[in-house]
């Protein structure tokens, strides 16, 4: 583990949701993705009751991924995400509220109702919605990060469908060929919106990265403490100044891809639901403290919720 | 039918009636059938020539140009207008060009449709309406879907010739019904059509005779629908006495009707969704302060959007968007 | 010093001042130093903040937009301005959109550097104007060359602001000389310059006192130096006294000086080389048509290129672009 | 050899140029190659004596490259370059009148002027100035042709810089997903204007193409023979219907990117004229044939050039 993966969480959020000083590693985790989920879920919720409007992309069986990469950021990191942005932002900041405010369109929100739920910023978070772009930005960010010398590491999150845009590409062989400390995050979770990967992909996910001489370290996992073991290691290699590196997760959406659009086999989706990251970790954990943790969670976000509904 | 279900029998007409249309774009394979359902059931219908793509603008677009260069009718669809900005390169260095720099030798008829407009709360990378960027690229035509204008004469004109098209359906216009004239009205409005020959028709609504209006109102798309929604108010409400001109084409644009209206009321109001400044109807206020010099009783107002990102937040994004409130404001004050 | 070598100085200069400026483009590197020269010896000086970049003129713009999101000042050369196409996407739905999108929290004040314009034979695709299309992006300002504004001042202006700028700098200006005004004077003219507070100056050029003048013309670039041009041969030859106004920023514009050069000459010509419709000169005769309606002895003329593609034959491409010409006769159709 | 590698000339061209009947075909193969020399020579020729004015990409050392690949299509087949396109049309076509006046700017140019040194169209070739742009327009037509089911197949000329631009692959990406009938050739003459590979492409260019699921054959040769045993090959295996290929051509530039600018390596320029494609194909005529076809070559040119020269 590295010295930031007990990093406390940044002041004014609920240690319910981020964390409770002194517990273990363990229940944290499971905390954390937890609140992620519970956050998602409420959110779609809301959207259904119609107290929400545009729309929004939840990463309901992701969540490990976000809690396993944020462990390894320190303060300077920066990370740039896409459209399925809340478990990075949340992950990062636990700012429940702030998100929360902001997809209600809040003055609150950290954006002040101007980004909803696909543009996000706040210290060391950006996302945005048009997807492949923000692979060069957090490349710039990258090249600040090597030209101020300060070890800082830039992380981009991206989807299996990313893949499909040219600039990806540009971005890869520019960062390779400068050597920058950036870290491309690819959440393969099979589909892109309507689109199977099979539909989508030509050739090999991995070899794509390989090609422009960028290393790439596979998982095929839902389960954080293994992610994040392996995501510590790419951080810190990206860290050490070898240039960029990716971390590509192959994991699974158990979600509709926005609102209400999912034409998937329910077979396939069934089958992930049994191995979701909160199932796989949640075993390690014994039931009281699982549910201790869970309604400590309910608890906390029922209050951001009302806190929220509130706002001007 | 809803305008969604309209189109998509327009492009199963294309599809059916001429073996050289190909349909290309994100996520429009069945089941799902396009973000908007616009193409649902088509690929089942036609599975060689509606062809599901990567998420990739660029190579959409430029894949589209090649088979119009080799005698297809592509129809490339994008999801959300906001990306054309990735087709920019191929709309206006490859399919906007060849003909001309061939010198005629060979021809890029590609129609690109794409989802555009806000007021549904998608934030700033997902409610724009930049077509006015591609106004004024030579030998490009940029048309509107407006619920005046039946897309299937639309896509014949399209299909009968041989430019490049950038066509806009504002996302608002799925779910209404197309109300295209019909006896010389559109529901209790009086509706004339206008065109020059071999071009779209420009649709022209007023609750009076022309001659009786006092205020042209010149928009496109969505907003057109709202125009005549406040033009049929404030003449039941105020005696104000509007007349709508509704363009399918939008850019070139053939300025005779709007000019023929002018000249009557004297006074025009332009409106469109898309950001202001260089926006669609700065060109019609140049246009026709030219061309109706002296005879104007007051200047040209252009109704556009907040020069901002469109945020999210539904009442931050009313703010910044033109909408009925605005339309109406800017018709009132030049009956004044 | 030409041109060229003023903008090399000027960026040696922003580079030397400045540790957060960063130059990024293709074939910018030592020996050779750029396509047109303007990065000649900064690579050398500079090796990490001046760096040569692959042919990814998306990524390039993409990786400034991350830079200076991170607090750098990427100052980005495209090597025609043809490939402007090619960043559109980062330019309107990134790096002009993150100010606002974020509410503040974070700015993106990238420099994009292009050569642009034709009449030098280059052909369809290495000759455009392309500036036109990026009028009008909300949050974008885009700054044209001129050998009226010292680059020295310009960049300072562009370092000392938050917000992204296209500047465009025409081809043909590089090996002229920087004529800023001295004095009061450039060359045999008199020079005026007005500026908004915290704006760049816009020039005021004409052989006889602004009060003397008959015509108004609004150029920017090198069209403004063919306008200057012809105003002094007019003058001499033939008694037509008309008053150049050529500003830096060329979106948004500051429109009072050109304001208060019509209110006196009743009469303008703008003048650019990108093509004809919805073009720059279209915003200047909408809102100068609306500031001094009933004031205006004529239409405002906007002088642009044909709408079409640009010829690598020379005479052709003569055809097609405005030049000297066409400046002249619109001015004397204009002082009339 | 497939049967249309010596397809008689198109009609209007001139023999000298293009072949003469019955000659053998390393006679043949001299004299085009010869005559694309001659004629990019020519052209910055008349530069230098301002008798033309724009712009000119002279492709001098790559002459192998565009007689060997078009030795192997067919009427129907098509051609798409760039920049770099005079030897892949005229290799094409053999209309050097046609070419000669449309770079002077003449009405009776292949595009009356329009287009120029790089943008040229007449049947069965295209070309366009902007790098990348023409891979999905090559593309287009492969699709175009699969939908016919002609068996008809769709060339297109990149060089390595080219390999920059992120539309490259999204088309590599879709060609293969596809199984379009596509054929790039990538033209790596080792710079990029004024960058060297290095400098421009990080990790390995045939796993590149390799990566994306596109069959690479590679090939370090400037010989027309060797060169047309493999385009041949590639041809066939795009024409059976297996999907996109690319075949990587190791090459080299010897004169300058456009008219004046080259500031490479002297010894390395030096090192290439040995072993450029007249010097390695023309060991195997006799200095008799060699001379003879030399001087039909000039004479061809010199009248294309008073031709064109006189027209209006
Ligand atoms: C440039 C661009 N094109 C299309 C879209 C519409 N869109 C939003 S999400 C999405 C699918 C993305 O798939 P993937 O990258 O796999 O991410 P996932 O949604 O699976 O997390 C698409 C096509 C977009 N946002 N941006
Ligand atoms: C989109 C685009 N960017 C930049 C250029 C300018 N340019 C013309 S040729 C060239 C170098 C191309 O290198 P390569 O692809 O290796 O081809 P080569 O010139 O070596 O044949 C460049 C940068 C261009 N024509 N198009
Ligand atoms: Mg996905
Ligand atoms: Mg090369």
């Amino acid at each position: 583990m590295s010295s930031t993966a007990l990093a406390p969480a940044p002041a004014g959020t609920d240690e319910r949701l981020t964390g409770v000083p002194g517990e273990p590693l363990a229940h944290r985790r499971y905390r954390r993705m937890r609140f992620i989920r519970r956050f998602e879920e409420t959110l779609l919720q809301l959207f259904e009751e119609g107290a929400l409007n545009g729309t929004t992309h939840a990463c309901i069986g992701q969540e490990a991924d976000a809690v396993a990469v944020t462990e390894h950021l320190a303060d300077g990191d920066h990370i740039f995400s896409n459209h399925r942005c809340h478990g990075h932002y949340l992950a990062h900041s636990g700012d429940a509220l702030g998100l929360m405010a902001e997809i209600m369109g809040k003055e609150a929100g950290v954006c002040r109702g101007m980004g909803g739920s696909q543009h996000i910023c706040a210290p060391g978070f950006k996302s945005n919605g048009v997807q492949g772009g923000i692979v060069p930005n957090a490349a710039g960010i990258a090249l600040a990060n090597q030209l101020d010398g300060d070890g800082a590491v830039s992380v981009v999150f991206i989807g299996d469908g990313t893949l499909g845009e040219g600039v990806v590409y540009e971005t890869l062989n520019m960062a390779a060929l400068w050597r920058l400390p950036l870290l491309v995050v690819c959440e393969d979770n099979r589909w892109a919106q309507s689109t199977p990967v099979a539909a989508n992909l030509a050739g090999d996910m991995a070899a794509r990265f390989a090609a422009f001489g960028v290393p790439v370290r596979e998982i095929d996992s839902t389960d954080v403490e293994e992610l994040s073991t392996v995501a510590g290691e790419e951080v810190a290699a990206v860290r050490a100044g070898d240039g960029p590196r990716v971390l590509l997760i192959h994991t699974y959406r158990l979600c509709h891809h926005s609102k209400s659009d999912d034409e998937r086999p329910q077979d396939e989706i069934d089958a992930h639901w049994l191995v979701e990251p909160l199932v796989v970790h949640g075993r390690r954990l014994d039931g009281a403290d699982r549910s201790r943790i869970d309604d400590e969670v309910e608890a906390a976000l029922a209050e951001v919720v009302a806190t929220a509904r509130a706002l001007p | 039918m809803i305008f969604a279900k309209e189109l998509n029998d327009t492009l199963r007409g294309a599809l059916t009636g001429d073996r050289r249309v190909v349909l290309l774009g994100e996520d429009i394979a069945d089941p799902y059938g396009g973000a908007f359902k616009v193409t649902r059931g088509l690929s089942t219908a036609f599975p060689q020539r509606v062809r599901t793509t990567p998420i990739s603008e660029g190579a959409i677009a430029g894949i589209s140009a090649g088979l119009a260069l080799a005698g297809y009718r592509p129809i490339a669809e994008v999801m959300f207008g906001d990306f054309l900005t990735l087709m920019f390169d191929q709309v206006v260095n490859h399919m906007a060009k060849y003909q001309a720099m061939y010198a005629g030798q060979a021809t890029c008829p590609v129609v690109i449709r794409a989802a555009t407009g806000g007021h549904r709360g998608y934030g700033p990378t997902h409610s724009q309406s930049l077509e006015k960027h591609f106004l004024g690229v030579p030998h490009l035509r940029v048309v509107a879907a407006s619920l005046y204008h039946d897309p299937r004469t639309v896509f014949a004109d399209f299909l009968g010739r041989d430019e490049p098209v950038l066509y806009v359906e504002h996302k608002l216009l799925y779910p209404q019904h197309l109300t295209s004239p019909v006896n010389g009205r559109v529901g209790d409005l009086i509706a004339g059509s206008d065109a020059s020959p071999g071009a779209l028709p420009t649709i022209r609504l007023s609750a009076v005779p022309a001659e009786d209006c006092s205020v042209s109102v010149l928009a496109y798309g969505y907003q057109a629908h709202l125009a005549a929604q406040v033009i049929e108010r404030l003449a039941i409400e105020e005696e104000i006495f509007a007349e709508l001109i509704v363009p399918a084409q939008i850019a070139p644009m053939d300025w005779a009707p709007v000019e023929r209206s002018v000249a009557v009321t004297g006074r025009l109001v332009t409106v469109e969704e898309g950001a202001d400044g260089w926006s669609w109807g700065a060109e019609a206020a140049s246009v026709i302060s030219r061309r109706l010099f002296g005879r104007l009783d007051r200047p040209v107002d252009v109704v556009a959007s907040d020069a901002t990102v469109i945020p999210s937040s539904k009442t931050k994004e009313a703010a910044v968007l033109v909408g009925s409130a605005r339309i109406e404001a800017a018709i009132r004050a030049a009956a004044n």
